[in-house]
């Protein structure tokens, strides 16, 4: 029942069922595809309940032998752990949903866009379940290619602006971490680790010398950073969601900058944690600094789906930020934050894609007083809105408090930076939302939009309601991670007891092993 | 025959660089064909050279001489392909000038 | 007196090859190559290798000569007109390319000549002359053995491709017989 | 013992917004393009009986505690498990402080409910105003009872966000100005609850818990050992940053005039009675914590003399009858602050309860005036209306006598009892002394100033289009209410001079012994004090002041607008100034939000698109060009291929044959 192989395959089952069915009846392959997606979903959550969080090894494992690298073997290995269960279940989530979405905004080459959506879970799905480095380096290069064609065929005006820089940005980080990926295998080897199953290397690399697993290190970061995206390589983020299809920007959003995150703090802190203290005053900086500076950068837009994009990266700054405080608490919030800003900015881009399918404008100024004709819509945009500023008893407090207090312990000052994110976040958001919503009616098209629909709704309603039911109980998704966070905790810990206080260790290394 | 080894080798290179010039220099698709007989030429006469020697002291191996064989049945594939793709072109194009290949997707 | 007539034949293989690609006319190119050719057989025949030499006649001189032939006369008298004809002039015309052309074969042969008489000293030549078996160096028993023993599966992949060659060949002119006028006016 | 019905005290209100917009859900959907919705009293009724439900549990526990049991605790609810020590549960609590608030926060809420139901009536988002108005109340006794700091964060922006929804209420209104306050509002309290975050972080670093009961043991043991008294300062203005926002304190205040662009029941409840007095909650709950620090009592104590200085002299010039009032709660809060800068934390909250009675009657009085004006809201055209409508003349009356600390009505009490702290306490604290008695003489004018712009002289509004008219009962009996509790209210604090108990710092005196044992401590053990004679001298001079000031505000303005236009034309600079609260919303636009914006436009041309993606479109340029270049090699000549390939080769063995052996 709880089978990894099939929940990550599954959909590509189903991209190889509706790419192959004479049916043309379109609302036949979409109808698949929502049925997929939602077994998926369900067998998702089934998953989550059925995760122990109390443990920090990896469950319900899968292992075939697949092939050899010289004298290195390479398993096709499955398994989740606590950080990875969250974000397998939010992609099952989220996928009905998407697809549930798509008869509004795509309406030429359905099948062959179903077929992606689908082939683009399972590569979503494997990323996080992989539990083998060439496994997962697979998935991640699979999972790159449906959205190109996404982005590139079902896009706005300026896609293949977009889809090039895209692809450009995130094959760069590709490539580099497949060197960091060989090296790692190869030095392993070298050292008689015979296997690229991650445990294993996870072990080598985090008892490796600090110039070894500095360069690692700095590959698969880098890679992980573009795809995050970190300053300064976030600029691809703008473009892709801004002219990505509706669907399109919900997976970006979604999941895809969560492969990023999850990378960093699976790969990055987890293999190398001698080298992540010493890199974490900077990655805490790029957080911080990219929570304010995508905060501005939302400011100053015009265009709806360009300031959400903006957001993304001032709120992936938290996650950045809270992940290197290496704190209990940063960390559970680091997790928590992604699960949230794949729900709260994955609504605003539904809504908004709802919005954009009447009216085919994206800026701002083309609305104005949309709330009296279409209250319910306006209901759930301020709420999404909401969520999305960390409002106490939505989703999106909860992360933002725990990254906070855990990087108030390690750097007050970086905490203080933050925290004036918190106050962006409200004038970006509120503000777009005043020229939305509010205000008399500007616009004689505007009079005569419809207010959302049921299937609208049903797309809507349910993720607003995931968002509250976290806000106020979000021990679930915590307890579920805790087990393996507090592993992660405890292993940079002993790698700073460990560590040679001197040269390369900074002031806080030695602060936390006084 | 107490020529040696290097004279038979020299005269192969010779050879090989005439074949390469026609090949660079000519435009008649044929004559191309042709240098490039020539070139195979020459590496079959570097097989006997070597095959030459290592036999010399008594006793023989025929490696060289099969890998000629070979050879010259894979030219005379070559040929026989070569020549064929020249009257398909011909007839596409009324010559068998290179100048007239010279994009691809024609 | 072997020798020498190795260095003759071997001067006749180097003019007639030159011949092959200075001639304008094709049909020159091809009486040139062959001759070389028959001379390369006479050079085999001179080092031993009764059985190449006589294959190099029969295939080459034979078989593969006579297709050339055949299709330079095919295409009546090399297929090129007038004009190309003077474009083809090896030397003078396209200076760039002809230049360029020589530059590398010169280029290569002398890197050919140079590595050969540098490494020369390396070769360990036999110091009492080369011992000739009575049949040669390519006795045909021995040829024979290693080709259906050792070689057996190059030598079925040659058959293979002969016969993938045959059909391909055959393929190829069927189209273009039967190939639907489209393609023939293309320009 | 767990009293688990404390949750009940919240989820009544909570359940009753539920209620409501379920309704406003069915009105939608039914008929959600006809203006002139008549949706009945469902959804009032609704809210009211949910306000009388959570009015009668906190009545019961209020009646529980101040015998044996101080304080009643309910069951917590496991919030948000941290990790590494940081485990947060919220349980209700009620004790004395927040019974007494609760207690406000309910009985007031209720009455202006009542009046809400008629007020709002005909309006098509009635359920809706309900619904706000319900989760408002749900969030501000979240924020009360809650028993650690970040259950009260909760509520606190909970609070801020109905206040948000309530503002914008009628967003398509006036050229969609109350979206604008409403986002300001919103705004500006982020800002101070970003303060207050970095103060909870810091009392979080320093004592491990943010319980409230085991923050004070932690925060007394610091204080009285002498410990971290940098850190409990700065933790202690950090949190008062968040009580500007929320209070809206200088310099933050300037949310809060705006904020009347809601209805005006939202501005009775939310920025007079309840919201606004959140701040002045948190510093008396934290009372030991501010106690420590004699840098943060007076910083607290100026900000508080300075808000009420700046708030009550702009409240003289302003002709929008709902921008006096505003003007006026700010400086009332800014009152509040400098009793609890002074340390008079029980003065604070007295002030806080007479100011929640007469304040929401200013505002529903003034709701019923412009009602019955037909939404005039300047004062230069009103007039002469005591005749049209009585009863809300004299309950308007009623609170305004309160307000400007008339002798013997409620606010005279409070106001004395802050001003007597205030001088008690001495040194710098006598300049804030003054600058509170100068307050008091503007209040008292202005108070005048409004009741006779507003109900005396000649009526200068069109008789002809408008038809002033007394509003209904259901309006007008919550203003008798407020008006009794605003005459009589001083009862719970009555001077000691009087020789009767106060009855409220008794009630309250658990909840302040730490900060007093704190600051007796600090001050080498004497509390300050005033003698008999000290205290009816000040009693003598308040009432004189106020009584005074009233009449002249008052028979300078009785008469019609001549007083007005004299000044306004002989002192033009003095009155743009304070008619424009000395511009400190317009430096805010200049200092603050323009630079901002400048900064958001300067980052997202220059620096995002210009420099990083510049850079990162240059490169892409510069690999195409060099693509253009080479693509001259690429001629599609196979010969030319060949060549390149052949010179290649040759390089190579050329390379072989001339190096080595």
């Amino acid at each position: 029942m709880h089978n990894l192989t099939l929940i990550t395959f599954l959909p590509a089952l189903g991209a190889l069922i509706v790419a192959l069915l004479p049916n043309r009846d379109e609302r036949v392959l979409r109808g698949i595809t929502l049925f997929v997606t939602s077994v998926v979903a369900v067998l998702g959550v089934s998953l989550f309940c059925a995760f122990d969080g109390s443990q920090a090894a990896l469950q319900f494992t899968q292992s075939v032998d697949w092939f050899t690298l010289g004298a290195t073997s390479v398993h096709y290995e499955m398994g989740v752990d606590g950080i990875s269960i969250l974000l397998i279940t939010l992609t099952a989530i989220l996928m009905p949903f998407v697809a549930l979405s798509s008869p509004g905004h795509i309406t030429e080459r359905t099948r062959e866009f179903l077929v992606w959506l689908l082939l683009m879970e399972t590569g979503m799905l494997g990323v996080f379940a992989s539990a083998d480095l060439v496994l997962f380096y697979f998935f991640w290069e699979v999972s790159l290619v449906p959205l190109y064609f996404i982005l590139g065929i079902w896009g706005g005006e300026r896609r293949l602006y977009a889809t090039v820089k895209f692809f450009l940005f995130t094959l760069a980080g590709s490539l580099l971490m497949l060197l960091a990926v060989i090296a790692l295998i190869s030095q392993a080897a070298a050292d008689g680790v015979l296997s690229t199953n991650i445990a294993g290397l996870t072990d080598w690399a985090s008892a490796a010398p600090l110039e070894a697993q500095f360069w690692l290190f700095a590959g698969f970061a880098i890679a992980f950073a573009i795809k995050v995206p970190l300053f300064p390589f976030h600029t691809w983020l703008a473009d892709a969601h801004t002219q990505a299809p509706t669907s399109g920007s919900v997976i970006l959003a979604g999941v895809l900058l969560k492969m990023g995150t999850y990378g960093l703090l699976r790969f990055g802190i987890g293999m190398f944690p001698a080298a992540a203290i010493n890199a974490a005053p900077l990655f805490m900086i790029l957080g911080a600094f990219g929570i304010v500076y995508g905060a501005l950068l939302a400011m100053a837009q015009s265009d709806m789906k360009r300031l959400i994009a903006c957001s993304s990266v001032s709120h992936l700054g938290y996650v950045v930020l809270g992940m290197f405080a290496l704190t209990h608490a940063g960390l559970r919030g680091s997790v928590l934050q992604m699960i949230n800003h794949g729900l709260s900015t994955g609504l605003l881009f539904l809504l908004f894609g709802a919005l954009y399918e009447r009216r085919h404008s994206r800026a701002i100024n083309q609305y104005g007083g949309v709330a009296a004709v279409m209250p319910l819509f306006a209901f759930f945009w301020v709420f999404a809105v909401l969520s999305s500023v960390g409002l106490p008893g939505l989703n999106g407090f909860v992360g933002e408090w725990l990254i906070l207090i855990g990087t108030f312990q390690t750097s007050p000052v970086l905490a203080t930076l933050a925290v004036t994110g918190v106050i962006f976040g409200a004038v970006y958001l509120l503000s777009a939302t005043r020229r939305l919503l509010f205000g008399e009616i500007t616009h004689d098209e505007t009079r005569s939009l419809k207010d959302l629909n049921t299937r609208e709704v049903a797309i809507v309603a349910p993720l607003c309601a995931l968002c509250l039911w976290i806000g106020v109980q979000p021990g679930v998704l915590i307890e579920k991670t805790s087990g393996s966070l507090d592993a992660l905790v405890q292993r940079v810990e002993d790698t700073r007891q460990t560590m040679v206080v001197g040269d390369l260790v900074d002031p806080r290394a030695e602060e936390g092993v006084r | 025959m107490s020529v040696p080894t290097e004279h038979l080798l020299a005269l192969a290179a010779i050879l090989f660089a005439i074949g390469v010039a026609g090949f660079f220099t000519r435009r008649n698709l044929i004559v191309v064909l042709m240098s490039i007989e020539l070139m195979l030429n020459a590496a079959n006469l570097t097989l006997v050279a070597g095959s030459r020697l290592h036999s010399s002291t008594g006793a023989v191996q025929v490696d060289g001489p099969i890998l000629v064989i070979f050879i010259i049945a894979v030219a005379a594939v070559e040929a026989a392909v070569g020549l064929a793709l020249v009257i398909a072109l011909y007839r596409q194009k009324q010559t068998v000038s290179l100048d007239a290949f010279a994009r691809l997707e024609d | 007196m072997v020798n020498l007539l190795f260095y003759a034949a071997a001067l006749v293989a180097v003019l007639t090859a030159a011949g092959v690609v200075l001639a304008r006319n094709p049909v020159v190119s091809v009486v040139s190559l062959l001759s070389c050719f028959g001379s390369l057989a006479v050079i085999y025949l001179l080092a031993g290798f009764q059985f190449l030499a006589a294959i190099q006649i029969l295939v080459y001189g034979g078989a593969i000569m006579v297709l050339f032939l055949f299709v330079v006369m095919l295409l009546n008298l090399g297929g090129l007109s007038p004009e190309a004809e003077d474009r083809d002039d090896p030397l003078f015309h396209d200076r760039r390319r002809s230049a360029g052309g020589l530059a590398v074969a010169v280029a290569l042969g002398s890197a050919s000549l140079i590595g050969i008489l540098r490494g020369a000293r390396h070769l360990t030549e036999p110091t009492n002359g080369f011992v000739l078996p009575a049949e040669g160096y390519d006795a045909l028993p021995a040829l024979a053995e290693a080709m259906f023993t050792r070689y057996s599966l190059p030598f079925e992949a040659a058959s293979v491709l002969l016969l993938a060659t045959t059909v391909g060949v055959m393929v190829l002119a069927k189209r273009q017989r039967s190939a639907p006028p489209a393609g023939e006016e293309r320009p | 013992m767990t009293h688990d019905w404390l949750w009940l005290i919240p989820a009544l209100p909570l359940l009753g917004s539920l209620l409501c917009a379920l309704q406003h859900a069915q009105v939608l959907r039914g008929r959600a393009t006809n203006p002139d919705l008549q949706p009945g009293i469902g959804a009032g009724a609704t809210a009211i009986a949910a306000m009388a439900a959570a009015f009668g549990l906190c009545l019961r526990g209020f009646g529980d505690i101040g015998g044996e049991t101080e304080l009643l605790q309910s069951s917590s609810w496991a919030w948000i498990p941290g990790g590494g020590g940081l485990d947060i549960q919220v349980a209700m609590v009620l004790d004395r402080l927040s019974g007494a608030m609760a207690l406000v926060v309910t009985g007031v809420g209720l009455l202006i409910h009542v009046y809400a139901a008629g007020y709002m009536r005909g309006d098509a988002g009635y359920a809706k105003f309900f619904a706000f108005l319900n989760l408002f109340v749900t969030m501000m006794l979240v924020l009360i009872l809650s028993g650690n700091m970040v259950g009260t964060f909760v509520g606190w922006e909970g609070v801020g966000l109905c206040s948000y929804l309530l503002i914008g209420f009628w967003y398509d209104r006036d050229g969609g100005s109350p979206g604008h306050a409403a986002q300001k509002a919103f705004v500006v309290n982020r800002i101070g609850d970003a303060s207050f975050l970095l103060g909870m972080f810091l009392l979080f670093t320093t004592f491990g818990t943010l319980d409230y009961a085991s923050l004070i043991e932690g925060i007394r043991a610091a204080a009285m050992g002498g410990e971290n008294s940098g850190t409990l300062a700065l933790a202690a203005l950090l949190l008062f940053g968040g009580a500007c926002g929320k209070s809206a304190q200088f310099p933050l205040f300037t949310w809060l005039p705006d904020a009347m662009a809601g209805p005006t029941p939202v501005s009775a409840l939310i920025h007079a009675a309840t919201m606004v007095t959140s701040g002045i909650y948190l510093v008396i709950r934290l009372n030991p914590l501010f106690a420590a620090s004699e840098v943060a009592l007076f910083l607290v104590a100026a900000i508080g003399a300075a808000t009420a200085l700046i708030a009550g002299s702009a409240a003289l010039r302003q002709r929008d009858l709902k921008g006096i009032l505003a003007y006026s709660t700010v400086s009332q809060l800014g009152y509040m602050f400098l009793a609890l800068g002074s340390g008079a934390w029980v003065a604070a909250l007295f002030h806080v309860i007479t100011h929640a009675f007469f304040k929401a009657l200013l505002f529903l009085g003034a709701g019923s005036v412009i009602h019955g004006m037909h939404e005039e809201k300047d004062v230069h055209k009103m007039g002469g209306l005591r005749r049209h409508m009585p009863r809300t003349f004299i309950t308007f009356t009623c609170g305004a006598a309160a307000l400007s600390g008339l002798p013997l009505l409620s606010g005279f009490f409070s106001k004395d009892e802050i001003l007597a702290h205030t001088f008690a306490v001495g040194g710098a604290w006598w300049l804030l002394w003054g600058v509170g008695v100068f307050t008091a003489a503007l209040t008292a004018f202005y108070s005048w100033r409004m009741v006779a712009l507003v109900f005396f002289g000649e009526e200068r509004f069109d008789a002809a289009t408008v038809h002033p008219h007394e509003s209904p009962p259901i309006m007008t009996v919550p203003l008798m209410v407020l008006a009794a509790l605003s005459l009589l209210g001083g009862i719970i604090g009555l001077p000691a001079v009087f020789h009767v108990p106060h009855l409220l710092g008794e009630w309250l005196d658990p909840v302040v012994r730490t900060g007093n044992e704190i600051l007796e401590h600090r001050s080498g053990g004497h509390l300050p004090h005033l003698s008999h004679t000290m205290e009816w001298i000040l009693l003598g001079l308040g009432s004189a002041i106020a009584l005074g000031c009233a009449h002249l505000g008052f028979h300078r303005n009785k008469n019609g607008l001549a007083t007005e236009e004299a000044f306004e034309s002989d002192h033009p600079k003095l009155h743009g100034a304070l008619s424009d609260a000395w511009g400190i919303d317009r430096a805010y636009y200049a200092g603050v939000v323009t630079p901002v914006r400048v900064l958001a436009a300067f980052v997202a041309v220059f620096i995002d698109a210009f420099c990083v993606d510049g850079t990162i479109d240059a490169m892409a340029d510069t690999a195409k060009r060099a693509g253009t270049r080479l693509k001259a090699f690429a001629d599609g000549q196979v010969a030319s291929y060949g060549l390149w390939m052949g010179g290649g080769a040759a390089v190579i063995a050329l390379l072989w044959a001339l190096g080595g052996n």
